[in-house]
């Protein structure tokens, strides 16, 4: 039973994809190209419900030799992101149908979004490191057609940019995971970890190596330094809807493997407390801290947020490196927030380029005055990432916070917070702005040039829902922390 | 030292001549005087046989009717060698100079180089 | 059966006979009569070869029945059939391929003249080939010189004359050295036949006395004979006389009395002083080292040249080489490998000789590569034979020099040491060097034409000659078994 | 006696199709077809067949050196692959040769080579194996030359050199394999037993001179060059023999000359096994920086042969079974995929004309049979699972791991270089190929250019091996291990 909800949570996408390909005249024909993807999402939205309802399971689907089994297993982390990714992959549809006009290739568009949602859900639910290997491989392969959309030149140079990085991060990462099968039997996910110590082909200094190497490969997807370059040229340049999901989910992706990989094959035990642990804290923070700077001098509304995503990232990073359950705690809260978060920002900005064709922040003054209902998701967004209570934005940080200062580790468990703090002042310095320049052009400033082009409300929903979960989630987060502390304590 | 040199001295003679027509053949680039070096070399080589061939005091191997006895004769075979070299290094000599009148009458020279250099230049393929 | 035994003899009074009465007659009817000459004398050593086969031991020819010590003998054996028989078909082989090169290359009044040297020669080798006394083959020797000139000078150029002087100058100083040799062996033993020679040498250098002279006449005779067939550093004569003489002839010079020599040092290390004593004179060291090189610089050379003749007389200094390396092994396995691959390189070499100047006369007399570009398209037959030899001499398996290339190595392996090294790096060496100039030849030669107006003058019979030796030359190469078994027990009936 | 039929019948009949002079390109398609498919047939006969284990002594060179066909396991396998993909190849070149002409020697070489290929892969010892390794070069030779056009004279040249200069060395080495082993036929562990130690050097020293040689065909670093100046030839030469037949033939002689004649026990752990297998893990990164540095795609596609290459030299290199293992996993894979690659790049050139990767702008829908079946070869080929291509980098590393040592470090950081690598040189073109950038100026290639079903079935017929056998190999992969173990 569970197999089987696990199987068509990861089939129906795909299933969905094939039918967008095959069904003759949808080029023409957006509505009922959108209503079967809006369709197939919610199906699987919620298949995906039932399948986290039901218990653990895992199905050997495949064996490409006899040490290389392809394994699919549902177990609570699993069910978790693949709820999350079909959720926030659902979101945005209604918005992109409005959004994908001026960009034309729908048919396309759609397919590969639904297919890169399948790999998610495939890496979700992944059992064994080479599966996960696997999926990951595939959701790099799928979602470049997201990025190079355009098809300009640009584009296309920003997509293989993004497909070398990617796959360059993921082989760094089976470089591990060569290593890690060797040493646990065949790298099989197990809660805590099977890595002994005691038993290795190889010395623990040149384990820890390789281990660093993996984690920065992984890390790749979430834009960790130094491997982030990738990202502020990709997501700006993807259509709104596709860098709302690519920064907001995709990069989750790369959390979801390091989770995997720490937790689940190598253990906390090996890392905590040695070199590895302090160079990858010092990375996390680097990357929180550089991720804001860059944010706050780009002018450049989309890859301003593309930055602040390299930041934010590292937050959640940050928060499982700690090796503490709260602050691991705080990071997958922070995981579903800043997604819904930035997927409204990004969401937002589009709307805004697609009525006005500002691209730059420089030009928005008195835009909240055209398009109000957009610019207040916008700020209470912004507010839910700087981490102003009562939106979840708070909740997360304040667990990191938590969790970082119980972690002893040293000089981190308050680096950590501080940098917190300063890269929180500093987001808000790169995001208020635009909130104050959009309402208070200042008195010089001529209304009357104004007239008000609101956005259709299509895309406003997309934006408002996010906004109402971060809010409400910031204000009943109970069953989160719960949910959430479970998986921790469960790991460590 | 000097006792031993005046008993081999043929020896040592031909040996010193040997060296002289070598050397005369090899270095010389007159033809001419090559082929003089030549001769002087096989000479000497005669020389050396016959004198290691003749024993004082016994007579030739010339048969009158009654075989002559091993003791009294010389041994006939360095002679007859000498003979046979003699006409090999006739014959030799002759061909020698046949080529070299050709050459001198095809380049106007008897020196070795200068006829190789000048055949070197090419008058034919 | 008792006729046999006249064959050493006779085969070389019927050449000397033959080149006399030739005298008298114009081109044409000396032609025939050398044809005749070599294919009865092919026959006749095919019979006493067969006669040996049947395992009959190899006998003494007293010439006037003079007895020990006195007199002088002839000796035939397994290998000296053989070889008596190899070199009458090269020869054979060689007048026949290469008529049309004779008719074109040599003026008419002179035609006679070749066929008369090439008897002469004829009558020389196989005398070095069967002789068993010392003053013979001295005697011979020269006459081989003498004929070898007179093949080379036949062709009237100016090239042709002054390489035959030069050729001339330093035969007659090896031949010089070996009669000094062969007189101061005679001073310190009073033997002239060798094997009483062997028997004196042995009980010379067993209790040590005339040490010197012994070593000096070795010395002697080695350098000699080694200046004569044209070893590494006395080479200079070679590559001139091979390009500029008759094309046919020099097929003779260097697959024929070359070798000749060759065989006559060996039979005097086998016969008369005997493997133990040079191995123990270090002559055999210089000889491997002199090979060694001869091996590198003949190949060097050969790549450079830009004419095919000179590039194929280049590389025969190379095979020599490749023998005195065999050779300077010093062993017994180190001698038939040389025997081996002097046969082998003997009938290559005369194979390329002729069909280079096939290919020559195919692309209107030009040899350098550009105009050769494409001759192998106009003669077929030619093209063949020339790149079947490359392959052979460059050690192409199913191709005799492969085969020999696994002699010498096996040959070489158990001297152990340094020796095994030197010999598999030379050997490599000279694989690719061989590579490097004889099958780019090849490759040019089958070229998109260059001048496609020249065609070829060669009559059906040089291509079925040649075709013969490429046959042979396969047969070498797959079928080698019988002939180094032969050669094995020829060996064996030496000493 | 069935083995030498198998290997002689090619030959023959190939030397004597320039005799018949065909005209009709019908008639010498269908001749050359049915030449290729008796021969193919018999091998896999023969592979079968159990009576082939006994060794066929055909030639004795010397009274030591015979030459013997006998059939292995290990031969089997190779066997089998030479045997699978030549008459499709065969198919391919029919349509292919059209535009290139002289078609008569063509397809006479190229039949002829096929028996001498396979006479590689029967042999049952080491002068044997050599002598069809020497034949094979001259056998190839005038493939590459093919019409001595554009620079193809200058690169057969190279060729000749490279292999012979191989062949010279490799001489050498099993020169002292061969008087000093106890029996010159191959058995998985070496011959050279009972050795005493003051030879060994000398031994390791013939190894060395031995892998240089056989490492030429196999393209190991110094000895190189040779293979991307060939991909001027025609593309069924380069995809089947230099992506297949011929440098396969020289891993197989590697491994050979390692496994079955030297032993691993004469040189695991010494300077003989080191020196080599850096040399190889090397190449296999190098190859592919060439790959990525060079912009036309056959010669890219020729470099990253000389990078896979060294996959297999370097697995074998570890003396390890489970190295056996990947590296002759990686033999049959990576054959494979590179001869879709070649085959695919083939067609582009044949259709299009266009060589450089930057030419290849919006082909993908233009072509879409033949450019599926590349993505399909190039993804496998980048090691992405569940292709084939992964399986065999994974067995590599995993041996890699377990090898101890520096080995341990250093193959797998060798195979993931090269994983990057190869993503970077395969995908660019993918991309450029599926998704054309709109404000390219050049022009897109109108209406369908695939070729026809002559060019089509190979290709489809590879892509689909790829895919079975990435779902399912496991037979194959058990007969491998087997052969690995020694376990006959």
């Amino acid at each position: 039973m569970t197999i089987l909800m696990m199987v068509l949570t990861i089939l129906l996408p795909a299933a969905g994809a094939l039918a967008l390909k095959l069904i003759p005249g949808l080029d023409g024909d957006r509505k009922r190209l959108y209503l079967m993807t809006g369709c197939v999402l919610l199906a699987d939205c919620v298949l995906a419900a039932i399948t986290a309802l039901c218990g653990d399971a895992e199905w050997t689907f495949l064996r490409l030799a006899d040490s290389l089994p392809l394994m699919l297993k549902s177990d609570m982390l699993s069910r978790f992101f693949c709820v999350f990714f079909t959720v926030m992959w659902t979101v945005p549809v209604l918005y992109s149908y409005r959004y994908m006009e001026h960009e034309g290739h729908d048919r396309r568009y759609n397919m590969f979004y639904l297919l890169t949602l399948a790999a998610l859900n495939a890496l979700a639910f992944s059992g064994t490191a080479v599966t996960m290997y696997l999926n990951f491989e595939m959701m790099t392969l799928l979602s470049v057609a997201l990025v190079l959309h355009e098809m300009t030149k640009d584009a296309i140079a920003a997509g293989l940019k993004y497909l070398i990085y990617s796959i360059a991060g993921a082989t760094m990462g089976l470089l591990g995971i060569f290593y890690l099968a060797t040493n646990t039997n065949g790298a099989v996910f197990v809660p805590g970890g099977s890595l002994d110590a005691s038993a290795m082909t190889v010395s623990p200094t040149v384990m820890m190596i390789i281990l660093l190497i993996t984690i920065v490969g992984f890390g790749t997807k979430a834009g960790m330094f130094p491997m982030h370059a990738w990202l502020p040229t990709a997501h700006p340049i993807a259509p709104a809807p596709a860098s709302a999901v690519l920064s907001g989910v995709i990069t989750k992706a790369g959390v979801l493997c390091i989770l995997r990989i720490i937790f689940y094959v190598v253990g906390a035990g090996f890392i905590r407390g040695t070199w590895l642990q302090q160079t990858l804290l010092t990375l996390s923070l680097l990357t929180v801290f550089m991720g804001s700077m860059m944010a706050f001098r780009t002018d450049l509304f989309k890859k301003r947020l593309a930055y602040s995503t390299v930041s934010q990232v590292s937050y959640v990073l940050m928060g499982i490196f700690m090796l503490q359950p709260t602050a691991l705690t705080g990071s997958l809260l922070h995981i579903i927030f800043h997604s819904t978060i930035k997927t409204t920002l990004f969401l937002a900005a589009g709307a805004i380029i697609h009525q006005t064709g500002k691209t730059k922040v420089s030009e928005l003054e008195g835009i909240g005055k055209q398009m109000p209902v957009t610019i207040w998701c916008f700020t209470l967004a912004s507010l839910g990432l700087i981490g102003i209570p009562p939106t979840g934005g708070f909740i997360s940080k304040w667990n990191l916070a938590q969790g970082a200062l119980a972690s002893g580790t040293g000089i981190f468990s308050w680096l950590g917070p501080v940098v917190l703090l300063i890269s929180a002042l500093l987001t808000a310095g790169y995001l208020l702005p635009v909130t104050i320049h959009g309402f208070f052009p200042g008195k010089d400033f001529d209304y009357e040039g104004l007239q008000t082009c609101e956005c259709h409300r299509f895309m406003l929903i997309s934006m408002i829902l996010c906004v109402a979960f971060v809010i409400l989630g910031g204000m009943f987060p109970g069953a989160f922390t719960a949910f959430f502390g479970r998986i921790a304590s469960s790991l460590m | 030292m000097s006792a031993s040199l005046a008993d081999h001295i043929y020896e040592v003679a031909s040996v010193i001549l040997f060296g002289i027509g070598f050397t005369t053949l090899l270095l010389d680039r007159n033809l001419i005087k090559k082929i003089i070096g030549m001769n002087i070399m096989d000479t000497s080589v005669y020389l050396f046989l016959a004198s290691m061939g003749y024993i004082s005091g016994r007579s030739a191997p010339i048969g009158d009717g009654t075989a002559p006895s091993a003791e009294n004769i010389i041994n006939p075979v360095p002679a007859g060698l000498v003979l046979t070299g003699i006409v090999v290094s006739v014959s030799v000599t002759a061909l020698m100079l046949a080529l070299t009148i050709r050459l001198y009458h095809r380049y106007g020279t008897l020196d070795i180089d200068q006829i190789v250099t000048l055949a070197r230049k090419g008058d034919e393929p | 059966m008792a006729l046999l035994r006249n064959v050493p003899f006779a085969s070389i009074l019927a050449c000397m006979v033959i080149s006399v009465i030739s005298m008298v007659f114009r081109g044409r009817i000396a032609k025939v009569l050398s044809y005749l000459l070599t294919t009865v004398l092919l026959a006749a050593s095919l019979a006493l070869t067969w006669y040996f086969v049947q395992g009959n031991d190899a006998f003494v020819f007293t010439m006037g029945h003079f007895g020990d010590p006195w007199g002088n003998e002839l000796r035939a054996g397994l290998l000296e059939s053989i070889m008596a028989a190899a070199m009458s078909l090269i020869v054979l082989a060689a007048l026949a391929g290469g008529s049309y090169m004779i008719r074109s290359e040599i003026p008419d009044g002179k035609k006679n003249l070749f066929y008369i040297m090439a008897d002469l020669m004829l009558a020389s080798v196989m005398a070095l080939i069967y002789t068993n006394d010392l003053f013979t083959s001295y005697v011979f020797i020269e006459i081989a010189t003498i004929s070898a000139g007179g093949l080379t000078m036949s062709r009237q150029s100016g090239h042709a004359l002054a390489s035959t002087a030069r050729y001339m100058i330093m035969n007659l100083v090896g031949s010089g050295l070996c009669l000094m040799g062969i007189t101061i062996l005679y001073g310190t033993t009073g033997h002239l036949l060798m094997g009483s020679l062997h028997s004196a040498v042995q009980s010379l250098f067993e209790n040590g006395s005339y040490h010197l002279p012994l070593m000096a006449s070795l010395i002697l005779l080695t350098v000699g004979l080694s200046i004569k067939s044209g070893l590494f550093p006395f080479h200079e004569w070679l590559p001139d006389t091979y390009s500029y003489g008759v094309t046919a002839g020099s097929a003779l010079l260097s697959s024929v009395i070359s070798k000749g020599y060759i065989f006559l040092l060996i039979k005097l290390y086998t016969r008369v002083f005997g493997l133990e004593v040079v191995r123990a004179s270090h002559i055999c060291i210089l000889l491997f080292a002199f090979g060694t090189m001869g091996l590198i610089v003949g190949s060097l050379r050969a790549t450079q040249a830009a004419d095919i003749r000179r590039m194929v007389s280049y590389s025969s200094i190379a095979q020599i080489g490749y023998i005195y390396i065999a050779l300077g092994l010093g062993t017994q396995e180190g001698v038939i490998a040389a025997v081996f691959h002097m046969l082998i390189h003997a009938f290559g070499k005369s194979m390329l000789f002729l069909s280079s100047g096939a290919l020559i006369q195919a692309s209107g007399g030009a040899s350098d590569f550009i105009s050769l570009r494409g001759s192998a398209r106009r003669d077929i037959p030619a093209g063949i034979a020339f790149t079947v030899g490359a392959m052979s001499l460059t050690g192409v398996p199913l191709l005799g020099g492969f085969v020999s290339k696994i002699y010498i190595a096996q040959a070489a392996i158990p001297r152990g040491g340094l020796y095994v090294v030197i010999v598999l790096l030379a050997l490599a060496a000279s694989t690719f060097l061989n590579t490097l100039y004889f099958l780019r030849t090849v490759i040019t030669i089958y070229r998109s034409d260059a001048n496609a107006e020249a065609t070829r003058h060669a009559g059906p019979v040089n291509s079925l000659f040649l075709c013969a030796m490429v046959i042979l030359n396969f047969g070498l190469g797959i079928a080698s078994r019988p002939l180094y078994n032969a050669l094995l027990s020829g060996l064996n009936m030496f000493i | 006696m069935l083995l030498f039929l198998n290997v002689l019948f090619p030959v023959i009949m190939g030397a004597i199709l320039p005799l018949f002079r065909m005209k009709s390109r019908t008639l010498r398609s269908v001749y050359v077809m049915l030449i290729t498919c008796m021969t193919s047939a018999l091998a896999f006969y023969n592979l079968f067949s159990s009576s082939s284990d006994s060794g066929f002594v055909f030639l004795h060179l010397t009274e030591k050196a015979v030459c013997v066909l006998k059939l292995d396991d290990m031969g089997r396998l190779f066997t089998g692959l030479i045997a699978f993909l030549w008459p499709m190849a065969v198919l391919y070149s029919l349509e292919y040769m059209e535009h290139e002409g002289r078609e008569n020697s063509f397809f006479a070489w190229y039949t002829m080579t096929y028996g001498i290929t396979l006479g590689i892969s029967m042999s049952g010892d080491l002068i044997t194996l050599y002598v069809f390794y020497e034949l094979l070069t001259l056998t190839t030779l005038p493939l590459v030359m093919h019409r001595l056009v554009n620079g193809r004279a200058a690169a057969g040249l190279k060729y000749l050199y490279y292999s012979l200069l191989g062949a010279a060395l490799a001489f050498a080495g099993i020169m002292l394999v061969f008087f000093y082993g106890d029996s010159t036929s191959f058995t998985y562990g070496g011959v050279l037993t009972g050795l005493a130690d003051e030879q060994k050097p000398l031994l390791r020293f013939g190894y060395l001179l031995a892998f240089l040689g056989m490492g030429v065909k196999s393209a190991v670093f110094p000895l190189h060059d040779w293979l991307p100046s060939v991909s001027v030839a025609p593309t069924p030469v380069t995809a089947l023999l230099h992506a297949v037949a011929v440098v396969k033939a020289g891993a197989i002689a590697v491994i050979r000359v390692t496994f079955y004649a030297f032993g691993p026990a004469l040189i695991a752990g010494t300077w003989a096994q080191a020196v080599p297998f850096c040399l190889s893990a090397f190449t296999v990164v190098f190859g592919c920086a060439m790959a990525v540095k060079e912009k036309h795609f056959k010669r890219r596609l020729a470099y990253s042969t000389v990078s896979n290459l060294s996959y297999i030299v370097m697995g074998a290199l570890l003396l390890t079974p489970e190295g056996l293992d990947g590296a002759l996993n990686h033999l049959i894979y990576h054959a494979l995929m590179k001869i879709c690659l070649f085959c695919a790049c083939g067609a582009i050139m044949t259709r299009t004309g266009r060589e450089y990767v930057s030419e290849l702008h919006g082909l993908g829908h233009a072509m879409p049979v033949t450019f599926v079946t590349l993505t399909v070869a190039a993804v496998s080929l980048v090691g992405i699972p569940p292709f084939i291509g992964f399986i065999s980098k994974w067995k590599l590393a995993q041996a890699g791991v377990l090898a101890g040592d520096f080995y341990s470090i250093i193959a797998p950081a060798a195979l993931i270089l090269s994983a990057i690598l190869t993503a970077v040189y395969l995908f660019i073109p993918v991309c450029y190929a599926w998704f054309p950038a709109k404000d390219i100026p050049e022009s897109k290639p109108e209406g369908s250019l695939d070729p026809t079903w002559r060019m089509k079935l190979p290709l489809i017929i590879w892509c689909a091996a790829i895919l079975i056998l990435s779902v399912y190999s496991a037979p194959l992969q058990s007969f491998i291990s087997e052969i690995a173990r020694g376990a006959m």
